[in-house]
């Protein structure tokens, strides 16, 4: 599968709907420790609504679809990821805008501006704990492989490996933003919630590539 | 947790049930979203503002909605954002075609919310433009005054900027004056006593028996200094100090003055307070045009108190003195 | 004892002083003594209206006196009458021929007090009436009425009388409104924490955690049921119940509402509990013609609240309209 | 010393003061007990100014002299005693007004007056544990005394004993006024300090008589 059409971003939309589900307790978990808890509801119902949007979508181009369903997660959930995600997805959009199909360049430029966007929105960059911590190692390692020739399947393989070693590495970080923030030094030991989710959105896009 | 409530839950949105039921003729909610406030008379071709924030700090931030102030506000749970979306919702209820100027508090979540609803409204043809109050000296040095975080001192930006609207002014010269308002003042809190956010059920901090915390947020946000309780008088001094060298405010100036009370304690502190303010502004040489002593910017049952400055010209002063009127906030022309 | 004071000798008069220096253009003082507070503006040929009591209570007592409502204020130490010398001080400077009105509330030093001051300033040839208000339904059997405290419900007695007499008219008139209105108000209570008199350093009785006392008076004056607290709304309806069946307020009635709190309980609980107010007086078919929820009679930092209704007629209804300013109360046109 | 002149007037306020100022730290520990601990004060303050106020006084008449000085207490000390005593002054003299000479029968009127007017100031009433219940008994004394032609100095030795034996009698009374209010039924076994304090000044007028 070398290009994806709007009908292969439709089924995306619906696996991470999936993925949220099955993932639900996880995150509550994880976002139990040093946060509210509430990740995993939050992000069950920012893809609940995104796959219902996207399933009832008519038209065939990807960058609105995309946009639209980033608009509609920032309804959907008022946290933070609910928030970042929405904007990832917005922004997204934006740059494939008007593009029918979607091959390996575009699925770069794709992670290129999710990850900004998310940066811009949160004011944060490599290294504080978040999921920008998940997201930029992938959209560096999509860029290059995309600049490479490399497949999308291979491209998206190296970019879902790059996010669960960004995952990794803030277990030896010091939260900067959000509540954990609030616990300083004693945050640093802990997986950061947010990066995994990252890294379990670039994942069902690999998988579905695969 | 000694609280007037039915359930943690409903808390928010029992409090607007009572704030709609109480003044029908003043306020309204869009979107069928109790928490999508808006004034109850929109002006025809005004510069709608808008302002938002977490719950637990009435006046702030839907009690400044009102006449020659501001038109509409989207409202968190306790001490959270409200989303991006409820903003959006107000931002379009308020536009009437001059466009929205967003004033709030240096906040992650509420930049985060407040970005993106901009991004929306932007898609929608409305225009909005953004100031970010942040004047708690305490909250980070000089040098990085946009790392401040917003306090009782929001209330002058929305005060002046509402005035400013109100004289129906373009959207680029209400975000000026927004912003001159936010270059000039300067707050100080200091906190006796910590709160309970209702759905938590205990307080999130402690202040020893005896013993202040001055620089404290308001929302428990760690402060400059913990010690024993001093007098009034040295409390004042030592706040007043810190926002006098901060701006710095000289000899000559004319400020209004916001002695805030953070929830529980009473005005007859509010105004011991203000007795060495006033005294400490004459040494000081500093002219005082206006006095504010009241709950302008809580956080529920915390004890506390908070100084603002604002330094004055012509400009601020017309719209300062300019008359307002919310459910929350009376002023008549000075 | 956790507040914002110098010495506990010196709080009333600091109080007073930085009340003085933030509102010079409004307040004053007579007699050389800082507890004889005067509007700065009296008004000739006006019939002058005094007030007085303890302190402790902001904005009761002085803060009723300014445009549209009172013209002085006696000011005792806290929770003490002021002197019938005091309360005389005041009545010279405030009666410019029209006669003085003495409105406050039903306890025995103040009483005894203003007639006092009532005696001696019917020596010095001022004509001077004296309307006592009493409406706490808790403190006292119907029947009874005469024994009950006043509280928060001398708001409303202030305000028609004193738009009253802001339109010009005689002595005997400004009376009979007073007393009308004292005749329509019942006030209920319910407390949920003590407050600390400065003087004495520890609270004069307590409260359980977990406990509420319904009916308990602004001293501390014990209440008629304390037990657990319930949820907002069931306080509520065991208050406006009792209230509703002393007058009775009935289908048909128009009243003004006062949702008022005690100190410490942050306006988010008082429009939880406006919330069932409004409820309950719709299933009852009250109508309600104005709603005021704030601080208008406090305990220092006790937490608690009370409810008050005033029924109305037109005329109190015009009185309650009209304007009124003053430094702790504005109020434009209705 | 069958009637007393202005001068006997001023020799008698002056005498209050006297007496009060030897009685302040008993006064204190008294109102101590079940009240603020300020009797004594209060009352030096009181009669140090009515004493100053009337040694000042140049007319003959009694009747003004006596109110004035009840206005003069007034102006000197806020707390209930304080209050009362000035009125019971300021109505006794109102009482004697015209008068340049007061013998049996103006005494009698004199106490029936200050009596009255503080029991209508307090509402307060015999059995309440006031100093109405040192005045009461004073001032019927009194007046039964001089309707039977008794001496000015016997009616008032009479009015004196009827005043101390009230003051006993308040030791088996529950406060219904004032601070000691407060206390309920504990308050019973106390001996009130505005009973006490009544019951002396009446001592002084007929120490002086004596
Ligand atoms: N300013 C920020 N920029 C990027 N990511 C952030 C920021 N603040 C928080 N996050 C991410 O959000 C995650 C928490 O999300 P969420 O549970 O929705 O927060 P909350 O419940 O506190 O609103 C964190 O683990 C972190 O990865
Ligand atoms: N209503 C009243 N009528 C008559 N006497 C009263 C009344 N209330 C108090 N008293 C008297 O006043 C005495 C206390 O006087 P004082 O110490 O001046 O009171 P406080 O210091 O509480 O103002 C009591 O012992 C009682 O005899
Ligand atoms: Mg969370
Ligand atoms: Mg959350
Ligand atoms: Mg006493
Ligand atoms: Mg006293």
């Amino acid at each position: 599968m070398e290009t994806l059409s709007k009908k292969d971003f439709q089924a995306i939309f619906s696996a991470l709907k999936s993925m949220s589900e099955s993932q639900k307790e996880y995150l509550i978990g994880l976002d139990s420790v040093m946060g509210d808890g509430d990740l995993g509801l939050t992000m069950a119902a920012v893809f609940k609504s995104a796959s219902e949007f996207a399933a009832e979508y008519a038209d065939d181009e990807i960058g609105s679809l995309v946009m639209k369903a980033g608009i509609t997660m920032a309804k959907a959930a008022p946290s933070t990821m609910g928030t970042l995600m929405a904007t990832g997805f917005m922004r997204a959009g934006k740059a494939l805008k008007g593009k029918d199909t979607v091959n390996a360049a575009d699925m770069a430029d794709f992670w290129r501006a999710f990850t900004d966007g998310i940066a811009e929105r949160g004011k944060s960059k490599v290294g504080e704990k978040t999921i920008i911590d998940a997201l930029e190692p992938a959209a560096r390692v999509l860029a290059e492989q995309a600049s490479s020739g490399a497949s999308l399947k291979d491209a998206m393989a190296a970019a879902k490996d790059a996010a669960f070693a960004g995952v990794e590495a803030t277990k030896d970080m010091v939260a900067q933003h959000g509540r954990a923030a609030y616990y300083q030094e004693k945050s640093r030991t802990a997986q950061d919630p947010g990066a995994t989710v990252g890294a379990m959105v670039i994942q069902v896009f690999a998988d579905y590539v695969a | 947790m000694k609280k007037f409530l039915n359930k943690p839950e409903t808390f928010v949105d029992d409090m607007i049930r009572g704030i709609m039921a109480a003044h029908p003729d003043k306020l309204t909610y869009v979107n069928d979203d109790l928490r999508c406030v808006v004034t109850a008379k929109v002006k025809k071709g005004k510069v709608g503002l808008a302002t938002g924030g977490g719950s637990g700090h009435l006046p702030l931030f839907l009690g400044y909605v009102g006449d020659g102030i501001l038109d509409g506000c989207s409202v968190g749970g306790v001490f959270q954002s409200p989303s991006a979306e409820q903003m959006l919702e107000v931002t379009k209820a308020i536009d009437s075609g001059a466009g929205v100027l967003y004033i709030y508090g240096n906040y992650g979540g509420d930049i985060m919310n407040f970005d993106m609803a901009a991004e929306m409204a932007d898609m929608e043809d409305i225009r909005v433009e953004q100031v970010v109050a942040g004047e708690d000296v305490a909250s980070s040095k000089k040098g990085e005054e946009h790392k401040r975080r917003g306090v009782a001192g929001i209330f002058f930006v929305y005060k002046v900027a509402g005035a400013c609207a109100a004289a129906m002014k373009d959207l680029d010269e209400v975000k000026r004056v927004a912003m001159k308002a936010c270059d000039n003042v300067r707050t100080m809190g200091v906190a006796l006593s910590p709160c309970i956010v209702p759905e938590v059920g205990k307080p999130s901090f402690s202040i020893g028996e005896g013993e202040m915390e001055i620089g404290m947020g308001i929302h428990g946000e760690p402060g400059i200094e913990r010690g024993p309780l001093k007098s009034a008088d040295e409390v004042v001094k030592q706040m007043l100090d810190a926002i006098l060298a901060d701006l710095p405010y000289v000899k000559g100036d004319e400020v209004a003055v916001l002695v805030n009370g953070l929830g529980a304690t009473p005005k007859e502190e509010l105004y011991i307070m203000y007795r060495k303010v006033d005294e400490m502004l004459k040494e000081h040489g500093i002219k005082v045009f206006h006095v504010y002593v009241g709950e302008f910017a809580t956080s529920m049952e915390m004890s506390g108190a908070s100084i603002t400055l604002l330094k004055l010209d012509d400009e601020l002063k017309t719209y300062l003195s300019m008359p307002a009127n919310t459910p929350f906030f009376e002023q008549v022309q000075l």
